[in-house]
């Protein structure tokens, strides 16, 4: 059976690396194949990593220097001309400054993210949500 | 609010200082450095000077918003109410990568969406206008791999400290930025600061050496910054700050402090003036204000007693985001009080620092002698990141092999798990084991899970110590 | 602002408890025990006793303000910003001297003119109202020689903490009030202390060591808790507080907090549970704020390594007035700083404290023996105030000799430049002679002119130590 | 000649000594005779002193604790009905709080007091100058 697959990276302008290693471990660790771009990743090489690999189930993509928001300006773009198709989960601390509004968050699903994970470990679940919930015909097996 | 602006110098980006069109909106060194000396304020070298004399340690915030009134504002708030010895610009994390359009955008839409001040928009006679505004110096600090534009504005901007290094300010902070070009550009910061220190101005050229803040080895943090303050030297530049990131052993710390003026009458020429500066703990930050601020003091404290010239503050909003100002305030009037005269009678065992300094230096002499000896440093370095003989855990970038395993031995110091590829020697390597092995309670080898659990445990270190364990403290 | 009130339970001031008209207006005593039985906070003793067993430092802020709904925010903004382990109504000093009137007058005028809460003047539902909004225990702290129509009061509050004794909150708080009678109605708050122990509620009984605050030898506070802690514990008290006031010198203070559990097991009898209490400098404060912040958390400190129970704090505005809210939780905040477990491996020289504390303990046992000998000890006590066998320095009251002269040794510890009448033994003088002798340059006997620069220059210790020289700091 | 004297003491509910000590010391230092009454010390004690020591120059009166301005309410009264007749000096700390409103002087003045002085060694100069200035007939030498 082929191997589960995601796209894993940290958002352009943001080199925190630790959460993003960590999460990849963890991925893999249960049995994912992680395609991890690392940190400073543009949304253009989201969208490459895309196209090499059709089969991935989701971009996950974190941030933790509160500038998301500009790093995925042209996301919704690149969906709409349908070089990204796999939904886009985003994690980590989404805006700039100690006390967090909400509306930074509501503004994250306008720019065309899908889900907003905070928690690593919520993200198997997440995953496994995603795909059976997908608008594709192929027929998939579930796995936890 | 800031009105909007367009963008100054930025076209300069990524070439080399006086060579690309554009630098003619620029004041000629000469100018600026006589505008410093009519500025009426010490320089940052002056400051650390005075405070290494006087066996206090001199306190500078992190601050840094992306409105220019904001950050005068911010700036002069923090003068007003907690008196640091220097002041922090810190950069934008656009500007930080050169991505000067995306700094402009967001600064244009809403400077609050900036996580620093972007000082190249803003241009130099803005950053003049911030010098003007407070007593004490100014440092720049951002984590550019090529930092040449930044450093053209901030010296424009009459500014005296200037942080990074071509590894340091790499290898944490940019992905695919091969080291040569990082060096080659840092390499071009030094000689302005050569020519600089000729014309009479002494920039404070601070290291990195926090790198990537989780569970960085003494011995990696100083071998690299010794990397970097050789070449520095070479290249001109006159006073040399090592910042160390507190690692939360006190001994482990203290050693390492102490460390930094063994290594630098070793490996660096006489007349290079050199500051040992500690970073609270950079790491991940417990979130209730309580334990936040109990690291605060404790780091401060370690400052004194390892005898930094310098301490960089927290905030105990540090889990949170960028802090308020009056989080940094407190941040800052609660470090001060670990400079307290009423404090001489705290001292740490003597001993047991002599003897981790010996390691330190040991670890340190394997790692940076087979490099120093070599004819083309630069080149060096290059190969041996490449190879992995010199690494960093957690790399950002590609250009280092990030083999290292960091692990905390029973007491909390940071040891090698596994030190890759780097040519410690047999008795350091010994050490190491031991020290963990010690605090393996079976001694099995650990499989991967447990790995992965034993590095989480390790980087939330002072969440399980406040009891923190589901990182949700209360703020 | 809190309208207008009628004076409730003050005709009842000097009077034995439940023995004069008025009284019934006050619950009975089994009524306040239900009462806070009902409350669901611990009592304060309980929180003590926690403390002690946990390795922590209870902290405790001073406050007190006029008005009801004034104290009431204060106390919430106080615990909700610090959570400080006990809260404080500290009472204005009409109350204190059972100037009732002046005290409902100045309420009625401007609740702000007071600097304390008057609870007898708002009367015990107002107390049980302060008691219920908050989750901490309370304290009474106030510097009354005949306290029992306040301590009717607090009890129907439900307060389970009042500080005094018929000695400690006399000499310093009074001119004119005779010895016997202030023994006497402490006697009777003792009493009903034992009454309510009976009934299953434990008050802790806080002795104000601090006396007059500024320059009191070790010796004297605590031989004078000594013999009240006998006092109270004959009359059925079952918690004892000895409360300690920071003279400033670390081994001094550490010695003399240890030195409170030995005295507790020489002097007191079994079954009856003691705790050391410190007190942050009490003398002069001084007035720049960092200044003041150093030796709050020095204080706060010296009370962790001395193993005190609670530390009652002060403010960086204690040099100024009453303060406000914010600079009360700052001081409590920093205090606790104090508490963190990252200070584990701060010390103090073992055998220096242990060499002071034996002469502490020496010198207590020459002023108590003598007294604690006596049939009568309430006689004895009032006998030797006259004869000055027992004495404080700078006496509010004319009951005492007030002939003791303390000065500091070269060190900074206080010492008897005169012992006055005391019974110090040959020993004890001749070592206070010595240490003074060592801090005189020439040895030459001072002539009065230089005594009382010489007092000053201890009194204003901190100012000096601080380079305060002109008293004026910056705030 | 005879000695100079002043009557000395602290407000009717506040008990601080210490100041009070050492200005009585300090005055008796440089020669005057201190008649002092010590902490707690009510107006009509002040005005029985008086009586007793009519050749007294002024009462020096100390307050710390903020209660002065209801400790001293009987004051302008007890002049007026001139049982104190020599100058009152106030000193200490002069209100409730730590931020100080001048206002609390001016009600002080009002209260019948005649000097606020800060600072105890400027005591014999203030006293030197209400010596010269008072409104008696008899010669007195100005001593320093
Ligand atoms: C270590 C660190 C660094 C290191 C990073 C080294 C490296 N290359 O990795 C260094 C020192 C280089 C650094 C630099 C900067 N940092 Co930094 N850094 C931290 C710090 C202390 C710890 C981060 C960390 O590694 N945590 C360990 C990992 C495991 O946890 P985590 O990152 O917190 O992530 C958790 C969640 O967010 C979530 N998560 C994270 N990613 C993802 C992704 C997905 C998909 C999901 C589901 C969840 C998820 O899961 C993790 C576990 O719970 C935090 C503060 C803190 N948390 O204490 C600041 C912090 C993240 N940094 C911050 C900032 C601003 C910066 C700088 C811009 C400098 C500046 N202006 O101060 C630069 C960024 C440069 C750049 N180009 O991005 C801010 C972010 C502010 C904001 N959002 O308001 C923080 C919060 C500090 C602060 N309070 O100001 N930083
Ligand atoms: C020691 C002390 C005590 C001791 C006093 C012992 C004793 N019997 O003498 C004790 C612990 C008993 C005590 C009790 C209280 N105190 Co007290 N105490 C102090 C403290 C720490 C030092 C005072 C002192 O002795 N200083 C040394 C002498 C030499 O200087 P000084 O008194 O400051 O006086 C200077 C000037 O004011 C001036 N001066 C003073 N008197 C006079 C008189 C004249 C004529 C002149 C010209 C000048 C002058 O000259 C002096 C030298 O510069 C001060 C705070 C501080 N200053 O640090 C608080 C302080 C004075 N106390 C204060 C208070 C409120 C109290 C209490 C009411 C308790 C409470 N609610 O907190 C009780 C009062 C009880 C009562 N009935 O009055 C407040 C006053 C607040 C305000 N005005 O807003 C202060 C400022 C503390 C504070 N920040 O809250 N206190």
């Amino acid at each position: 059976m082929q191997q589960r697959k995601i796209i894993l990276g940290v958002a352009a302008s943001d080199a925190h690396a630790v959460a993003n290693h960590l999460i990849a471990h963890a991925l893999r660790g249960i049995g994912y194949t992680v395609v991890n771009l690392g940190t400073c990743t543009p949304v253009e090489e989201f969208a490459e990593a895309c196209r090499e690999h059709p089969d991935a189930e989701a971009v996950v993509i974190g941030s933790l220097n509160g500038h998301i928001h500009e790093d995925l300006r042209d996301l919704a773009a690149t969906k709409a001309e349908g070089a990204i198709r796999c939904p886009v989960i985003v994690g980590g601390n989404l805006s700039v400054g100690s006390k967090k509004d909400p509306a930074a968050l509501e503004r994250l699903y306008r720019l065309g993210v899908d889900r907003i994970v905070n928690d690593p470990a919520a993200l198997p679940a997440v995953l496994d949500e995603l795909r059976a919930t997908r608008p594709v015909a192929e027929p998939l097996l579930a796995v936890s | 609010m800031t009105s909007k602006i367009v963008l100054l110098g930025a076209d300069r980006a990524g070439e080399a200082p006086h060579s690309v069109p554009g630098a003619e909106s620029l004041p000629p060194l000469e100018e600026s450095v006589a505008y410093v000396r009519a500025l009426g304020k010490p320089t940052a070298a002056q400051v650390l000077q005075d405070a290494r004399e006087s066996g206090r340690v001199a306190i500078q915030p992190r601050c840094g918003v992306g409105g220019h009134e904001e950050m005068k504002a911010l700036l002069r708030d923090l003068e007003a109410q907690a008196a640091p010895d220097i002041l922090t610009l810190t950069i934008d994390a656009h500007t930080r990568l050169k991505r000067f359009e995306q700094a402009l955008r967001t600064l244009n839409r809403d400077p609050r969406d900036l996580n620093g001040y972007p000082l190249v928009t803003h241009g130099w006679q803005r950053g003049r206008d911030l010098n003007e505004s407070v007593a004490a110096p100014l440092e720049i600090r951002h984590g550019s791999p090529d930092a040449r534009a930044l450093f053209d504005v901030s010296v424009a901007s009459g500014i005296t400290s200037f942080e990074g290094g071509g590894i340091s300010y790499n290898l944490p902070y940019s992905k695919a930025v091969p080291i040569a070009e990082s060096l080659a550009a840092w390499e071009d910061v030094d000689r302005v600061c050569g020519r600089l220190a000729e014309l009479g101005l002494i920039i404070d050229r601070e290291l990195f050496g926090t790198l990537t803040a989780v569970l960085v080895p003494p011995s990696i943090s100083l071998a690299i910054s010794v990397v970097e303050a050789v070449l520095a030297a070479r290249a001109g530049v006159r006073c040399i700050s090592v910042a160390y990131p507190q690692s939360g052993h006190l001994v482990q710390d203290v050693a390492a402090l102490r460390t930094i003026p063994l290594l630098a009458r070793r490996y660096l020429p006489e007349g290079v003036q050199v500051h040992a500066v500690f970073h609270e703990f950079m790491g991940v930050f417990p979130r209730g204000r309580g334990h936040a601020e109990d690291l605060i003091f404790y780091g401060a404290l370690v400052a004194r007693l390892g005898g930094a010239s310098k301490l960089i503050t927290k905030t105990y909003q540090e889990a949170y985001g960028i802090p308020d100002t009056r989080a940094n305030v407190e941040g800052l009037r609660l470090a001060s009080r670990a400079n307290s005269p009423l404090l001489d009678f705290v001292a740490v065992d003597a001993d047991r620092v002599a003897e981790e300094q010996q390691w330190i230096l040991a670890e340190v002499a394997d790692i940076v002698e087979p490099l120093l000896e070599q004819p083309d440093l630069k080149a060096a370095v290059a190969q041996a990141l490449e190879r992995g003989t010199l690494d960093i855990p957690f790399s950002a970038s590609r250009y280092a092999k990030s083999e290292i395993i960091p692990k905390r031995d029973a007491e909390g110091a940071i040891r090698y798990l596994s030190a890759g590829s780097l040519p410690l020697s047999r008795r350091a390597l010994r050490r190491n084991d031991e020290l963990l092995r010690r605090s393996e309670a079976g001694g099995a080898d650990p499989g991967l899970g447990s790995l992965l659990a034993d590095l989480t445990g390790d980087i939330n270190y002072f969440l399980t110590l406040f009891g923190e364990s589901d990182r949700e403290g209360t703020s």
